[in-house]
């Protein structure tokens, strides 16, 4: 890494972010579970396979329309232990509280955790609280792990992507992202857009079950489904092409995004996944993430190709081409 | 150079205006604009409105653009 | 006008029609530069150059604000991040952007106070709402731009506001245009930036066409807007014209936003401009009026002349005035990257080298 | 609860913390694996049971005598799991980052992580990196999380000590959080002192093998070996009795508590453990503890005893007695 | 004198062997006040209470400047934290303890500047370090602690430090038991404060000795110390004398720290001030003199009249003045807790009632 | 009411003293003990020194309580 200090894009979920995993983290943790950079560890036990993961959220603000930084916690977790095609069953809860913090708040966020994991069927089993003082941290942090077991047939990994494959987006893009942006103070939207943050372990359960040869699951939630499949497209060493057309995002959300210059392409979702699925079984995982709450508006957005590996490109609404690359860094609101 | 997007003008008092693009709506400021209508589109750049999107040149300029498909289809 | 009407201005079929006809008109080689960064990223992220005959090459101008703002200003930006009681408010674009030492990201990043805002407006809002901090807003941007944050230095004046700077590096894009017309570029037409004409009115052209006989079209920032721009443009070179056509006329008229530009005159001299690449261009800078210097951030806090240094082996100035393209740049892809970006053409979203970068691969033509 | 906004006591693992945890959180997770309050989650699976904790680490400063915050978050939660009589194996990392940080310190922290995780025999194998803008974080914050396989014979839990058993404390108490406090700026003392921070699962292993019986297992990290023992009576409605002059303190630790108006008992520890242990096994457990580079100090600290169920009582040096309560909130330097 | 003596003063065979003598002298019902918070806390840390035969009672006195301080003074305190630009240090003893309305701890969770701080001296550091902050040291304590408070502001003096100042809330111990004395309070011998005897010296308790007839010992905080004085108290009353005992005396002489004394008296006027619990004692009280009232945190904030009320239903007085032991008060454990305290003495970690609720279960004599 | 704490002065440098208690040391304030020297024990109390320990008198107070337990020792 050439620069000195962290800077925000290192958590961009961008390349910087790959930047420092691969060139600080990886080397020092140093396994093949964790080099594998699913969205949580596939661990093998005596019988079959854990899925394990971790994130913590720093969501600001912490309240948003959608959702609060507590079910977007549990959320986040069980579907990342989904897309290792666990079924998530347990988790942990770390908290980091500024002191001051508003107890009345705090119920709100937890009752919000218990909502989350009941309806998602998991439960929050062990806990860490620690408070910090004032000022040494923004409000709350959440910090949530988990882990499910993974049913034997199932095989998912970012590298499996094979010609052919077509890909799946179970929804519009950017809702959670921009709903966020929309939040800020300086911005003063006033728009009627909500994030998307759900769980998805009954909808990946549901695909699978239909398509159990489903390749590639990926929730694209920071950098987005630009980032995330670069991501796919490098460790399958597949091509994609994609169509921009088919792409959907909520009008509301494109006005915002077109005022501000963001490219939703590039902005989180945190309710959205994206699956590659072998052609013979395509349809039925589709018609599998169209039944479920959350992905009705599922469809196929592209197809695997054995042209220019590592890259994704994309057909222009208007018919034109042109790559698609990761996001850099955290993408801000500019004029130009 | 200057993104400049065009949005429906909801409201006017004084010189803050509401916008309204797809259901969001955004106050900004009309100072570098005379005449604007609610109803108007405007393209708002910055934060202001800086012109009226006139409807019968969008018009006109689709109509002719359509005229040149239209005659290459039929040659087509 | 609404989303639905615009769609017409994205129709596949349309757009298929328009590069038809283009390919159809284009009988020889011809250099089209795109003036405004805005129409670069457009044309790369609709693939547009991917559905131009071969002969056509479009070449990128000067018309990204952050590139073409001189390495000094940059690192003016940055000292004054740096002044006790200051916070810095700018257009995300500049936030990268690196100055000879730092950037505007790096200081954040050492605890100063710098804040994206959206617009001037912003920065006047946080001005009032924090008397006891001497707000300063980077004013980076063309003829578009300039009028926003002269609106926001009279209505500073109007609330009595003292703690309200503008560090004023915007720039005018006509004289640029004649400074590189004048230069030994090679440019058959020019595909003028809409909403800067929005401001200036599409009459602000014609002095150029008459001086250089240059092919000139107006374009919105559509595909198909940008399609019908060439094509005007094509069909003049093939047919020995030289004029300006408005292919934006929804949005621009001969005369422009005459209110914004009193704005622009009242508060703003024109002065001699130093653009990177371009270097010193007479009239193209607007410096604040003697009337307005309590405003001038220039003035207002000492800034002593930083060694500022342009990126070593950066060619960006040739980037700029068409005469190379990104992949011809010993750096691209290598030393400089969006990642690590060495010239502001990398680092702005719309800079040409990032566009480049972006959106352009070895694959074109594979659908 | 009373208060209506977070205060830095209720982090400090003492009563307050407790109050949190009981009226806010517990209620809300409603779980019966969460409920018994052990270090960690004790999870039955298909075959066996599981271990699974989490803790979140924002020591402040973040190097320190003895280790850093990196080191220290991997022990934590290997001695966490450790002392469920899990086998620790697997480990998560979330990291919390503030912006401006400097990469070299990170590559420190990395790299003693790294470290700390080899030599206790765990792996890394899912991580989660967010950055913060400046001033939303202290530098730096880490969560670990992880999990192992409990062996069959094993049965540990805070509810499982009788009368009759004994009491091994593994070490010398408080040196870790009087390490901390000595670094701290306006204290600015110099002490030859530094954090017992050390992973304890080799020792709890050797332990189980020469004790398999042992009821209890607990580190007594915040709230110090007063509140921890104090807990085990409570949920295990029996009394104790320990011996003040059994308790071991480091001298130049005891002198900074003296100079502080600190009580060793309730400074936190980080590489120590305490055993309850039926009599029959006891001397085997302390032999092995003993045989362990980490405790080479352990002792018989007191007994469990049928009086006074739920409190902890103390005979004192000069021959007195006295209750050892939990500990309230964080102890702050005092002048009385 | 190093640890290795000190633990002569802990040996636990001289300790039964105290405590046997003291049983074996006790031959009447006796009420020893211990003064000083600090014997309280050792008397209970030690487990004493159980090594002493039923006739004696230990009863706690007004020695915890913490619970003594004020519900004027405590809620000025808090006033000062919430003014601008102000970093107030504190003990940390200070940090829990409630006002009328809210307590430091509960002011900086609320983003006001508290800082704990080991000395007064510290603070004074603080200052120096930020010319741009006001430092406002709380000033409690009895002799002990005046004179390195006073010392503080005679080095801020030297310095010129514009920015430290000091609320004075100190309070000495001999006007206090003389009141004591002089009310209905049933006691039978005091055990004199080892470290306010350290600076004042043994003789100033000679007029209360001669006035009340009662008897003294002067006592360090070693265990053994402790046991020492008690058994020279029951001596003492047994023999029908009223004598001044100094078992602390190689820390304590007859005159006491004359240096300390001096600087107490250059920097602070006495004068009469109002106890929890006693009420106004004359003289009782330093306030800062004239000469260095720009130190005053008093004069130089504006600290409005509070509507301070005492904790409703808190017998701290009762408890303070002997007359009560903790268990006797309906709040105590059941709304008084020193998670959720009531009053000072629950708050303090020398307040009686925190040392009873800590370490006074049902349970004694159970090894 | 007043912690102090017995500690062993090691340096002396105008009115900063070094403590040293137990390998611990920590500067503190000497103004308010006059005729303290290096090698003194001192109690501290919230950063100064207060008092030098005279030995001479904790030896007596040692004798006379040895002496209680011994007599008491003797009897029993
Ligand atoms: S690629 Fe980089 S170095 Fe080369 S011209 Fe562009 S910005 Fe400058
Ligand atoms: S127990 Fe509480 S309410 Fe009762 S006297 Fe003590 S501090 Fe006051
Ligand atoms: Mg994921
Ligand atoms: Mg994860
Ligand atoms: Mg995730
Ligand atoms: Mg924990
Ligand atoms: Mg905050
Ligand atoms: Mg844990
Ligand atoms: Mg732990
Ligand atoms: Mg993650
Ligand atoms: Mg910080
Ligand atoms: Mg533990």
């Amino acid at each position: 890494m050439k620069d000195q200090s962290i800077l925000l894009d290192h958590g961009s979920g961008g390349k910087l972010s790959n930047e420092l995993i691969n060139s600080i983290l990886m080397p020092a943790f140093d396994n093949a579970i964790l080099e594998a950079q699913e969205d949580g560890a596939i661990i093998p036990i005596n019988q079959g396979r854990l899925a394990f993961s971790t994130d913590t959220f720093v969501v600001d603000p912490i309240f948003f329309p959608g959702g609060n930084i507590g079910d977007l916690a549990v959320h986040g977790t069980v579907n990342d232990v989904a897309m290792c095609g666990g079924v998530p069953q347990y988790l942990s809860v770390g908290l980091i509280i500024e002191e001051g913090f508003e107890i009345s708040q705090l119920k709100i966020i937890v009752a919000s955790m218990a909502k989350a994991a009941a309806a998602a069927g998991v439960r929050i089993v062990t806990g860490d609280t620690k408070v910090v003082p004032k000022g040494a941290c923004d409000k709350i942090f959440i910090n949530t792990s988990g882990f499910g077991f993974i049913p034997d047939e199932i095989n998912l990994s970012a590298s499996l992507a094979k010609p052919g494959d077509r890909i799946i987006l179970s929804g519009n893009m950017a809702d959670h992202g921009v709903t966020i942006l929309t939040q800020r103070e300086s911005l003063e939207f006033d728009a009627p857009i909500q994030s998307d943050s759900a769980a998805l372990n009954t909808m990946t359960a549901a695909m699978l079950k239909a398509a159990p040869g489903i390749h590639v699951l990926r929730d694209p939630t920071r950098g987005g489904v630009g980032t995330t499949l670069c991501e796919i497209a490098k460790k399958s060493n597949i091509g994609m092409k994609i169509r921009e057309k088919d792409l959907p995002v909520d009008q509301s959300v494109m006005g915002v995004c077109d005022l501000l210059g963001l490219d939703p392409l590039y902005v989180a979702n945190e309710g959205k996944l994206l699956a590659i699925v072998p052609p013979e079984q395509a349809e039925a995982a589709l018609e599998a993430c169209k039944q479920d709450v959350h992905g009705k508006k599922a469809r196929f957005i592209g197809e695997v190709v054995a042209d220019h590996p590592g890259q994704v490109v994309m057909q222009t609404a208007i018919g034109g081409a042109r790559m698609v690359d990761m996001l850099t860094g955290e993408q801000l609101p500019r004029i130009c | 150079m200057c993104l400049a997007i065009p949005s429906k003008i909801v409201d006017i008092q004084g010189v803050v205006g509401t916008i309204d693009l797809e259901g969001v709506t955004r106050t900004i400021n009309m100072a570098l604009l005379e005449n604007a209508r609610v109803g108007d589109y405007v393209l708002v750049h910055a934060g202001f409105a800086i012109s009226v999107i006139d409807e019968a040149e969008a018009a006109q300029s689709l109509d002719l653009i359509r005229e040149l498909a239209e005659a290459s289809l039929a040659e087509g | 006008m609404s989303y639905q009407n615009l769609d017409s201005f994205r129709d596949p079929e349309v757009a298929k029609t328009l590069s038809g006809l283009i390919a159809e008109s284009c009988q020889s080689p011809m250099r089209i530069m795109e003036v405004c960064g805005t129409h670069t990223v457009s044309i790369f992220r609709n693939g547009i150059r991917d559905m131009l005959p071969e002969d056509i090459t479009l070449v990128s101008g000067p018309g990204c604000p952050v590139c073409v703002t001189d390495q000094k200003e940059i690192d003016d930006f940055i000292q004054l991040a740096r002044k006790k009681n200051v916070i810095l408010a700018t257009f995300g674009d500049l936030m990268r952007v690196p100055g000879t030492q730092s950037s505007l990201q790096k200081q954040r990043a050492q605890g100063r106070k710098v804040k994206v805002v959206y617009s001037a407006f912003d920065a006047l809002t946080l001005a009032a709402q924090n008397p006891k901090k001497k707000i300063v807003f980077c004013g980076v941007g063309f003829e578009t731009t300039a009028p926003t944050v002269g609106a926001c230095i009279l209505e500073a004046d109007r609330q009595g506001l003292k703690n309200f700077f503008i560090y004023s590096a915007h720039k005018t894009v006509p004289p640029a245009l004649d400074a590189l017309m004048s230069m030994d570029t090679v440019i058959d037409g020019f595909m003028m930036p809409g909403h800067v004409s929005v401001i200036i009115g599409a009459d602000a052209y014609l002095p150029l066409v008459e001086k250089f006989s240059i092919p000139c079209a107006i374009a919105g920032f559509e595909p198909n807007d940008i399609l019908a721009s060439i094509l005007t443009l094509v069909q003049q070179k093939e047919a020995g014209e030289s004029k300006l056509e408005n292919t934006y006329s929804r949005a621009v008229s001969p005369i422009g936003n005459k209110k914004a530009r009193e704005v622009m005159e009242q508060v703003f001299d024109r002065v001699d401009a130093s653009w990177r690449g371009l270097g010193v261009i007479p009239g193209s800078g607007l410096s604040i009026r003697e009337e307005y210097e309590r405003f001038d951030a220039s003035k207002a806090f000492e800034l002593p002349p930083a060694r500022s240094a342009a990126p070593k082996g950066c060619i960006c100035g040739a980037i700029l005035t068409g005469k190379k393209i990104p992949p011809q740049c010993p750096k691209y892809k290598i030393e400089c990257t969006p990642t690590d970006p060495l010239g502001p053409c990398m680092v702005s979203s719309e800079g040409t080298c990032a566009a480049y970068y972006r959106y352009h691969g070895a694959i074109t033509k594979v659908y």
